[in-house]
């Protein structure tokens, strides 16, 4: 049964890789990259990764189709020009490929509970991440604890995304109302026009907000954490500027805070690790962080996992911000 | 208890965010400026404490290594570190002035806050002793360059930064599946850890089918990274459109930090052994590297950007990096990484007056340099003590490394090679000779205002780096020491 | 060395080389950029089949079940999902300024621009 | 009553299933925009709601059932919304409800 899903899936995911190759029309091709994406987190599951998934799902099918959208809105959306030396890239491709063939050879089956990566480094998590770190999530034991310094490498990579597209694009285009307005395609008489869709979508973001907060406390359980429900936190926001324009958007929260809300989500992590460090743990060695090391770890989690969701919320929501001033500009 | 190694990525990491919540813009510099001379500092103990008493583990998050990320510092770490750390230290002095007259004063606390995150990538590179952990500091200091380059004043630095983008994204994502192919062989991320365990895997007659397309992704991500021959088109774009203080900055550091990783994961990972004995890397990297420093050199000749010039010429260098590594001998490594240390030097020194020239005259093209011998004296007298180091003229720290690679090519007896890199060297002193001749054999026609100097905040560390080029060339114990012990390092494998 | 055993990786290759292949040959960046992100995503599909354990569940701890699939490199992947995302968002920012400076997304068209002035 | 949970689930699971090619299927061979978002809609509406009805009834009365509930929940208010703001936008942008002699197959 499995099987049939699996191939079901690989072959749907196939077919959209090269829809996305063929088509020419942008708005088609950041669709299919959606649902893509979405196809990818569906087989993330049947492999049982649900974490992954939970994030593929709310990353490319969410956050990075709306950037792309609202790139597209602003600039062009078709593609002109014919591919560009087919035949040489063909034959890199496939060559490139045929290495990677080649490297599988000698790769234990699929699925194999023998395969090396799942003997030397693994059995420990599953078998004692419980006992050292006290959450029922492994992914999120070893995300914020045994590989945490990842987990805030990560956070910077957020936070340089959004230091970068504000260096890059600065919020010049957000200083009249007029434009603003413009940006989200909002006119007064558009507003009044989706009545149903402003009614509903006013009903639908409390629900979101609160799933967010629900993701971010319940990574210790379920799947979920930080950058998920910063992630669904963040679409709250776009929503409603989508639907009320970016002008009463930033009134909610201005750009200036978000920026530094992102900052200090970043300091929040790097804090706990100084804090670490100063009761005479190791950088990010949560157990000092309390008497007992068990309810350590879970503070510093906490903690960690309170600064990821911030950081990644305010920076997705102030590129989003920045995006789609662009289009305000250039109406 | 030695929190060094965590505190060396730590510091510059967490100025970034601190830069973004000051309101005031100089502070964004102040902040900067202080968080890297800081880093520098730490560099200095951390590399000391190395030296003395051998390399050092850092546990993060108290998690013992193969379960946890840690950091592993021996004297090869310590010297990247060293390079990386003094040349940002010396390009936020610089940067102040420059800074103001490139970058729009919105992005200011931006630009500051990137370049230190891009800093901290670095150092995070150098300093991990985990796979998976490089790819994501390499990610940090990709992304942050990429953000850097585009705030060029002219709008092909956009084209530069985006064309860096794809091909970055592209070597990274080939790196990404080299260490994951890696992972499924042995189930372990750390280094040392992959060393003991790639050794153990069984393999047929001709060696294990994974590790061998795992040695190919990640020589050919990382040939991307570090701009070999080939695979350079990104560098002399990227390297002649962003702004100065950037250019300074990646050009003396970037595509060090990916050699280091391209001698961590051949020498410390997969073993000197299977690249260079079954695998031939040195074969492999001859070739290119050859290729780099004749064409690259003779492409140099015939730019008039004289940044572009000099980029181009970084290329040709990186081959000379290249090429000690493919001698697979102790005297070829330790040129190459000797190399590394004097490169930065270097081009941190010409790419510095790069900066105060385009800051008094707005380019850098050929043109503008005619007279500028006597309008701009100290500037133009560093370019010529570091272009000086560039060709490797003796009692310059470019001379030693090149000395040493000249050796071991004759230890090698590779004669031809020899030749080439001689002519490499030739070819360097008619490029440079051309900037030279214009500055101070062409003057201006129009009358002289006398000196337009540079500002002292500019001069100084620009002369800082110049006296340190002749500084080495003179007394080369400690940068030579440094590098003949990595060298040793490398050769055992890394477990020294 | 069996067929059956392998034909997740294999599929998970050619999707990656599908990407690759958008990203070297199409001149439009927006394209080249979903391109980049099917190749990225592609290599995650070959990272979680590697950690699938055959009868295994979600590493998530539950009375009665023995067997999980391996949870690190689950870890790596979301965190290089959100470099991914990171990556996009720049490129795109930078594709948008590129959009202003030079009117046009098509990297030939780009090209010519420079070359004539 | 457990076979006959089993049955109703698997019977609303199937017509679900059915529904959903239908949709797809109705998607690609009408005529114009509205006739397909029609198609669209059956799968949005009928597909979902049955197929999670399915679902339901298999898993009893636990917490994936409360979970199930909310998707059903978001489902029946997201999906006609999305159709309406769709048909809406279309008809603004001068797409003609009735099919055009053109598009008349």
């Amino acid at each position: 049964m499995e099987l049939i899903i699996d191939i079901t899936l690989l072959t749907f995911l196939g077919l959209t890789a090269l829809a996305i190759n063929r088509i020419d029309k942008l708005f088609c091709v950041i669709m299919l990259s959606g649902i893509y994406s979405l196809l990818c987190a569906s087989l993330f599951v049947t492999m049982d990764a649900v974490d992954v998934a939970f994030t593929e799902a709310a990353v490319g099918t969410g956050i990075a189709t709306v950037l792309l959208l609202s790139t597209i809105g602003a600039t062009e959306t078709e593609q002109r020009s014919a591919p560009r030396r087919p035949l040489f890239a063909l034959l890199v491709v496939c060559a490139t490929g045929a290495i990677l063939v080649y490297g599988t050879m000698d790769m234990p089956a699929f699925g194999d509970p023998n395969a090396p990566i799942h003997q030397h480094v693994a059995p420990r998590y599953v078998q004692q991440s419980q006992q050292e770190v006290g959450s029922d999530n492994i992914v999120t034991s070893i995300l914020s604890s045994y590989r945490g310094f990842d987990t805030l490498g990560e956070t910077v990579v957020i936070f340089t995304a959004g230091l970068s597209v504000v260096g890059l694009i600065g919020f010049r285009g957000m200083q009249k109302f007029g434009d603003r307005q413009r940006a989200a395609g909002i006119t007064r008489d558009e507003m009044e026009q989706h009545l149903v869709l402003r009614i509903v979508i006013k009903m639908f973001i409390p629900l979101i907000l609160l799933f967010a907060l629900y993701v971010q406390f319940h990574g210790d359980f379920g799947p979920g954490g930080g950058f998920q429900a910063g992630v669904i936190f963040a679409s709250g926001f776009i929503f409603y500027t989508l639907m009320f324009g970016l002008d009463a958007a930033m009134r909610v929260v201005s750009p200036r805070t978000l920026s530094y809300i992102a900052a200090l989500g970043v300091l929040l992590y790097g804090g706990v690790g100084i804090a670490t460090m100063l009761m005479g743990g190791n950088y990010l060695d949560y157990d000092v962080l309390r008497h007992d090391p068990l309810h350590g770890q879970h503070l510093g989690i906490f903690l960690i996992e309170l600064g990821v969701g911030t950081t990644v919320f305010s920076v997705m929501v102030l590129i989003f911000f920045a995006f789609s001033s662009r289009k305000g500009l250039r109406q | 208890m030695n929190h060094l190694p965590a505190i060396q990525v730590i510091i510059p990491l967490l100025c970034a965010p601190l830069c973004l919540l000051l309101r005031w813009r100089t502070g964004a510099w102040l902040i900067a400026t202080i968080a890297t001379w800081a880093t520098f500092g730490v560099s200095l103990v951390l590399a000391r404490t190395v030296v003395l008493n051998g390399a050092i583990t850092y546990a993060m998050g108290g998690w013992p290594a193969p379960w946890g990320i840690s950091y592993h510092v021996d004297t090869l770490s310590a010297f990247l570190v060293l390079i990386v750390s003094g040349v940002g230290a010396l390009t936020l002095a610089f940067a102040y002035k420059s800074v103001q007259r490139e970058i729009r004063p919105e992005s200011l606390r931006a630009f500051y806050a990137l370049l230190l995150i891009c800093l901290a990538g670095l150092l995070g590179i150098v300093l991990t002793g985990d796979a998976f952990n490089i790819y994501v500091f390499l990610e940090i200091s990709s992304l942050s360059a990429y953000a850097l380059i585009g705030m060029g004043q002219r709008r092909r630095a956009l084209r530069a930064a985006f064309q860096y983008l794809i091909m970055g994204t592209i070597g990274a994502t080939f790196i990404l599946i080299g260490i994951g192919l890696l992972y499924s062989l042995t189930g372990t991320l750390n280094i040392q850890d992959l060393a003991a365990r790639v050794e153990m895997i069984p393999a047929s007659t001709y060696g294990n089918h994974t590790l061998i397309t795992a040695f190919a992704f990640l020589t050919v991500g990382l040939s991307l990274k570090l701009a070999l021959f080939p695979l350079h088109l990104w560098l002399p774009n990227a390297y002649t459109y962003a702004p100065s203080v950037v250019t300074i900055f990646l050009a003396a550091t970037a595509t060090k930090v990916a050699v280091y990783m391209l001698l961590r994961f051949s020498f410390c990972i997969l073993g000197q052994r299977f690249v260079f004995e079954q695998l031939t890397l040195g074969n492999i990297l001859l070739l290119p590297s050859l290729a780099a420093i004749l064409v690259a050199s003779l492409v140099a000749i015939f730019q008039y950007d004289i940044k572009r010039m000099l980029a181009y010429s970084s290329i040709a260098q990186i081959g000379y990096m290249t090429l000690g590594i493919s001698l697979n001998s102790h005297a070829g490594l330790s040129a190459g990484i000797l190399h590394m240390f004097n490169h930065a030097l270097m081009k941190g020194a010409l790419f510095m007056a790069m900066g105060a020239v385009a800051y008094r005259t707005g380019s850098v093209y050929l043109s503008d340099f005619r007279g500028l011998g006597r309008r701009m004296p100290w500037t133009m007298a560093a370019f010529v003590l570091g272009g000086m180091s560039l060709m490797g003229v003796p009692l310059t720290a470019g001379f030693i490394s090149k000395w040493i690679l000249l050796q071991a090519t004759l230890e090698a007896g590779w004669w031809p090679v020899t030749a080439i890199i001689l002519l490499g060297s030739l070819l360097a002193v008619i490029y440079i000779w051309r900037v030279v001749e214009t500055a101070y054999f062409n003057p201006r026609h129009e009358i002289e205002h006398g000196t337009e100097e540079a500002p002292l905040s500019m001069l100084l560390p620009m002369w800082v780096l110049v006296g340190a080029n002749v500084y080495f060339g003179i007394d080369t114990s400690i940068p030579l020491q440094m590098a003949q012990r990595a060298a040793t390092i490398l050769m055992s494998g890394g477990t020294l | 060395m069996n067929i059956g055993a392998h034909y997740n990786y294999w599929v998970a290759i050619f999707l990656m080389m599908t990407g690759f292949y958008v990203v070297i040959t199409h001149g439009n960046l927006i394209k080249k950029l979903i391109g980049l992100n099917l190749f990225t995503t592609s290599v995650f599909i070959l990272y979680i089949s590697l950690a699938k354990v055959r009868g295994g569940t979600a590493p998530i701890i539950a009375p009665g079940i023995e067997v999980y699939s391996n949870p690190l490199p689950h870890v790596l992947i979301l965190t290089a999902i959100v470099v991914g995302v990171a990556t996009t968002a720049v490129g795109l920012a930078l594709a948008l300024l590129i959009y202003d400076r030079y009117g046009t997304l098509e990297e030939e068209e780009i090209r010519l621009k420079d070359d004539s002035l | 009553m457990e076979t006959f949970l089993a049955w109703a689930s698997t019977l609303c699971i199937s017509i679900g299933v059915f529904l959903g090619i239908t949709g797809a299927v109705g998607i690609f061979r009408l005529p114009n925009f509205f006739t397909r978002l029609h198609a669209a809609s059956v799968t949005d509406s009928g597909c979902a709601f049955l197929l999670l009805f399915g679902l339901m009834l298999q898993s009893g009365f636990t917490v994936p059932t409360i979970k199930l509930c909310f998707i059903l929940v978001f489902f029946l208010i997201s999906s006609p919304t999305a159709a309406h703001a769709l048909s809406k936008t279309a008809l603004r942008s001068g797409a003609q409800p009735t099919p055009s002699p053109r598009e008349d197959r």
